[in-house]
């Protein structure tokens, strides 16, 4: 069976929704070329110059573009080459994008999605290009917020986004691009607001997003060691939030520590904790744990790196610290 | 030039001199109904007219097709109106009642009406130039000869959008004019002194490979000329235009500022080029008698004043309605 | 005494400041009128228009100019005149201003403080100037977060920030300009990074921040009223956050309800509920509740604004719903 | 001139012409060593080389006065060395070890040395114009004759924060220098293919009314001439100045970029206007034999594998440095 990377699978994607409905046009720097991160290989010999749009540095125009050609019943799908770039269009993505549909009273809709390189994984990048940003997005209603965890969630989940009718972010990390699947035949969707239920488990629900199910995938496998069974849950989207199966998984198993990437200070992990601590209360018998990144901005060799991330060890450790406080 | 199917806006379907008039004064009067509604504290939030911005608004939109794009600021009421947009929905949105023509969601700064080609009233500054290249880009790739025009303050040429949108602009050649509507002031501060170059918008054309396009934006028949031709221009794949327009605001920056920062004699002056009164001498220069155009302005008035009872006299919004317009498929939920 | 509206302590604060050290400067858009706001009446005329300067339309260009000039030794305090708008400089904040000691291992110190009008309080602003982005500021680690509630903690809390030599978002709720309290003799000064127990209770504890402090007095009224005694706590800042205080408090009543004006999808209401119920965990005897706004981008209409905004009377059924179940 | 008190810098205290060619021959030398270090994989993240820019960096830091400050970008390396930066502490943070410049936690990207005038090297495009700005307010404010000399790329100048730093610089009148380096390439696209204009920023001085300065970026002297004219001008209170270099990086955007996108026959082309080469063939035309000048690059070149070698010996950081320069008062905390 063939292989897919998870670059490869944004270009996969693309190409699918593209072939499926010519109103999927791409804009972004140097996506012609194939992108830096090579996630849009291949697709301008495909489908042209019109429909793969190399753009100037100018990240405000590539999202108000993005936005205004969705108004317009086109289907664009941008890229931000490096999540933290948000932050120099954050007006047309939050102020504009987010509440344009409701501030008219439903007079346009924005079916674009905006993609591009996300988070940390202790690639030397620092702190102005390994931000995890799904966090500013959500503080603000009005986006749907994916962030898949390896190739072939990667593919379903833009092939989903970018046929969703509302403005979607979609963020790719970027240590998972090198990542290699099994490609399955076929056409590739995952519905958006569906958690995943990665792995089954009756003493302690492990909550991730995008790098950190694999972190929490291997902490299961150390809790295992210690005769622990820990059930793991990719949440797949922050919006449509698929509460239900977290809350449900917590209440089965009265443990929950959630795993972020990112700093802690605020972040999906607070909310997630929060939502737990209060719709599930009942059935806790331990606190809800959270393992996030460091309060710093990132820094940038490695021993700094590795002092400030999240791994496997730190999340089974707060995992076994509750069973052995509480049972 | 827009028409309003209940009949009661700018249902002009000839440009005649004396239709642009009515379209002016209709506006003048319904900008002034709202300056006082404002100020007898019937407008929840902050209220930006164009008092005095009258001709660039139904000049532009004169030379626009129905399936043509219009993109403006918070000072937008002109605009939507101009397009055709219902004045009754838009003073409904002004006074908080049901029927808002954005259903009580936009108020007075983002006044829409997609129906009528004005996608939309933005209130930062700058934000809904690269909106409106995305309006032009998709026309381009749909194949359709759609202008978008659109609408922003002397003040915006500062902000990072605006350079961004017209760069992109220009190497795309997208059919989109920009039209600046140079009032003179920022919020309370003179843009002469903000920017280092004389005039604000024309002086930075070459910047982007663009004409240095003026034109008296107190003149509707000068306005039609000049966007016109740059809206035929873009139509026929030659690319983008920035227009910069001469005028003055009549009031204060919001209908909560009395704008005592400016000059009395500036004030004076202004005056004297109002937008309507240009347009009475040139129609009395064509042989229009006055009292011809007394009874547009008594017309329109009373029309007005009518919309004004209708529109108090609509039922408040029911609250659910804070619930709706969320996502595309209805639901307002974030999860489940 | 003399009155002191929230308004004018702003102006207060910042002559305060400014007459006792001169590398205190200000910018912004419109400020020499006095600011839209009129949060820097008089100022120009007093210290001139070297140290109050006029800016274009250009948030970038003014938080740019307020960090270079922090690099070299001045301290700015920068308007931007609605929270909102950091959106189309908030690269200048997140990416630079609040990484930029760290990033060069301390080569730089930042004494500045961006301030300006924040919130919503159903004044008709709508979705574009009706935010509150405190939140948006705490999801980015190396920026303190302060928001006062009321005339006389704004004068002194502005104080303290422009005396930090740290960067400072300052954000002044637009609800609260014209409120006032009799001004208090001699210098205002309030050390960030402690909570204000606004009055003591045994049953619950109300959390609250900015235009929620207001509100929660008020909840704790007619909680009062049904035999039920509340402990208010005024966060007063994010960063540094008071942490001791709140979970001292939930420690003590057991039950924690915590308001928060903004929309409750991810905000600073479920950082502080996961730390509580992560740290105070076995004293609770209900779960931690948020009270938050509507998930939508804000309506203008008034009936629409009071169907998502926060009340008192919705702080009191929370708090009494949780003892009705739990004693 | 910047001046290393290790001695292991550049140290050239005169500007003669021997001196400059050393100083672009260490910097030259320099970024190779780092190059081969990143392909020999001992540079953790992206490393973004002035390989071919060396006249700029060191033509403008030589017309420079200790006190006056400059700031630049990810492709900042030879912008630090020049002003005198510690090339063991610049090379040590980009090998990851102990005592490093930004103490580990900038990397190649974020090369900074405030004691030598260099206020860092920022990774956002655009970003640090705004930041110039404020260094340059501020010796107003100071009544400082300090100025600011600025650098950032051909790329840069389409976004928003270009715009609003150069108008409010204008505006202002502050005393800054913008240098932009047109290297002729964004990351992989030519800059020719996303403006309107030919010379990317010359073109656009007229908008912040400013003069359309141009100049050889390769040849170390007309550098000097051009920006010590600018620097000069604006210490005397003439205001700012946007000038445009012309050059061209002999490799990729990046270290990890072999850029295959560009023609030969262009490589080749720039390759025979390297600025040693040309400043080579100048002190040959000033009768300076050539075998002093290979001595000079055997100098540099054992310097500069000394450098490499004591870096490498470095003992890696303490894991602990991560939780410090969070705040001013030595906290890392958040809460209490
Ligand atoms: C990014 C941003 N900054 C500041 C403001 C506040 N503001 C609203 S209107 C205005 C003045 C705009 O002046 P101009 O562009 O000339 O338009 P006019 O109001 O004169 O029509 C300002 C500063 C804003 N809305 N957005
Ligand atoms: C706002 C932003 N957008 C995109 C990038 C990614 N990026 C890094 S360097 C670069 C090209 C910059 O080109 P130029 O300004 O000519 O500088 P050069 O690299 O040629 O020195 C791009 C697009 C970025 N760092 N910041
Ligand atoms: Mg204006
Ligand atoms: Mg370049």
């Amino acid at each position: 069976m063939a292989q897919l990377t998870a670059r490869n699978a944004v270009a996969a994607a693309l190409a699918q929704e593209m072939a499926r409905d010519d109103r999927v046009v791409l804009l972004g720097e140097d996506i012609t070329s194939g992108g830096v991160f090579k996630t849009t290989a291949g697709l301008v010999d495909r489908f042209g110059t019109d429909r793969v749009r190399d753009t100037p540095i100018s990240e405000q125009a590539i999202v108000g573009a993005a936005m205004g050609a969705a108004m317009a019943g086109m289907r664009p799908v941008a890229e931000i080459m490096f999540a933290d770039f948000y932050a120099t269009c954050w007006d047309q993505v939050v102020n504009e994008i987010a509440k344009t549909r409701y501030m008219t009273g439903g007079q346009v809709t924005l079916p674009l999605v905006l993609r591009g390189a996300n988070g940390f994984g202790a690639m030397g990048f620092g702190s102005q290009h390994g931000q995890g940003c799904e966090n500013w997005a959500m503080c603000v209603p009005g986006l749907k917020i994916v962030a898949p965890s390896g190739p072939v969630e990667m593919m379903g989940l833009l092939a989903a986004a970018v046929r969703d009718d509302d403005p979607v972010l979609f963020f790719e990390h970027k240590a998972l691009y090198p990542l290699k699947e099994e490609r399955p035949e076929g056409e590739q969707y995952i519905p958006l607001g569906v958690a995943r239920l990665v792995r089954e488990g009756t003493d302690v629900t492990l909550v991730a997003l995008s790098i950190t199910v694999g972190i929490c995938e291997r902490a299961a496998d150390e809790l295992a060691a210690h005769g622990m069974s820990a059930e793991v849950i990719d949440l797949r989207t922050l919006v449509p939030l698929d509460a239900r199966t977290v809350l449900g998984s917590a209440r089965k198993t009265g443990r929950v520590v959630i795993v972020e990437e990112n700093p802690g200070q605020l972040g999906w992990g607070a909310g997630v904790a929060a939502l737990v601590a209060e719709e599930a209360f009942h059935d806790l018998v331990a606190p809800v744990r959270r393992i996030s990144g460091g309060n710093v901005p990132w820094p940038v060799a490695r021993e700094l790196e590795a002092a400030v991330g999240v791994t496997a060890g730190r999340v089974v450790a707060a995992a076994l610290h509750e069973t052995s406080r509480h049972t | 030039m827009g028409s309003d199917p209940a009949g009661t806006g700018l249902a002009t379907a000839d440009d005649t001199g004396i239709g642009l008039y009515r379209d002016m004064a209709f506006v003048r009067r319904f900008l002034e109904v709202v300056d006082s509604a404002y100020r007898d504290g019937e407008v929840h939030g902050p209220a930006h007219l164009g008092l005095g911005q009258e001709a660039i608004a139904v000049g532009a939109a004169s030379v626009l097709r129905p399936g043509d794009a219009s993109i403006g600021t918070y000072r937008g009421h002109a605009h939507a109106l101009a397009r055709g947009a219902s004045p009754e929905a838009v003073l409904r949105e002004l006074l908080g009642r049901a029927g808002g023509i954005c259903g009580g969601k936009g108020g007075s700064m983002h006044i829409t009406s997609v129906e009528h080609g004005y996608y939309g009233s933005y209130a930062i500054v700058g934000a809904h130039l690269p909106i409106a290249c995305g309006l032009a880009w998709a026309a381009t790739l749909q194949h359709s000869d759609r202008v978008t025009v659109c609408f922003f303050g002397d003040g915006t040429v500062n902000i990072g959008a605006f350079h961004e949108a017209l760069n992109l602009a220009a190497v795309w050649r997208l059919p989109v004019v920009f039209v600046c509507e140079n009032n003179q002031y920022m919020e309370y501060t003179p843009i002469s002194a903000m920017i280092p170059v004389r005039r604000p918008a024309a002086d930075r054309a070459s910047a982007y490979g663009l004409e240095p396009l003026t034109v008296d934006g107190n003149d509707v028949n000068a306005v039609r000329e000049v966007v016109g031709s740059a809206v035929e221009t873009a139509r026929g794949g030659g690319g983008p235009a920035l227009i910069e327009a001469d005028t003055y605001r009549l009031r204060g920056h919001s209908a909560a500022d009395p704008a005592a920062y400016r000059p009395a004699e500036e004030v004076r002056a202004w005056g004297a080029k109002d937008p309507l009164l240009r347009q009475r001498s040139v129609l009395a220069a064509e042989g229009v008698p006055a009292d011809e155009l007394d009874a547009v302005d008594a017309a329109v008035r009373s029309s007005v004043d009518d919309l004004l009872d209708r529109a108090r006299a609509a039922p408040a919004p029911d609250p659910q309605d804070a619930w709706t317009d969320m996502w595309s498929d209805g639901d307002s939920q974030w999860r489940n």
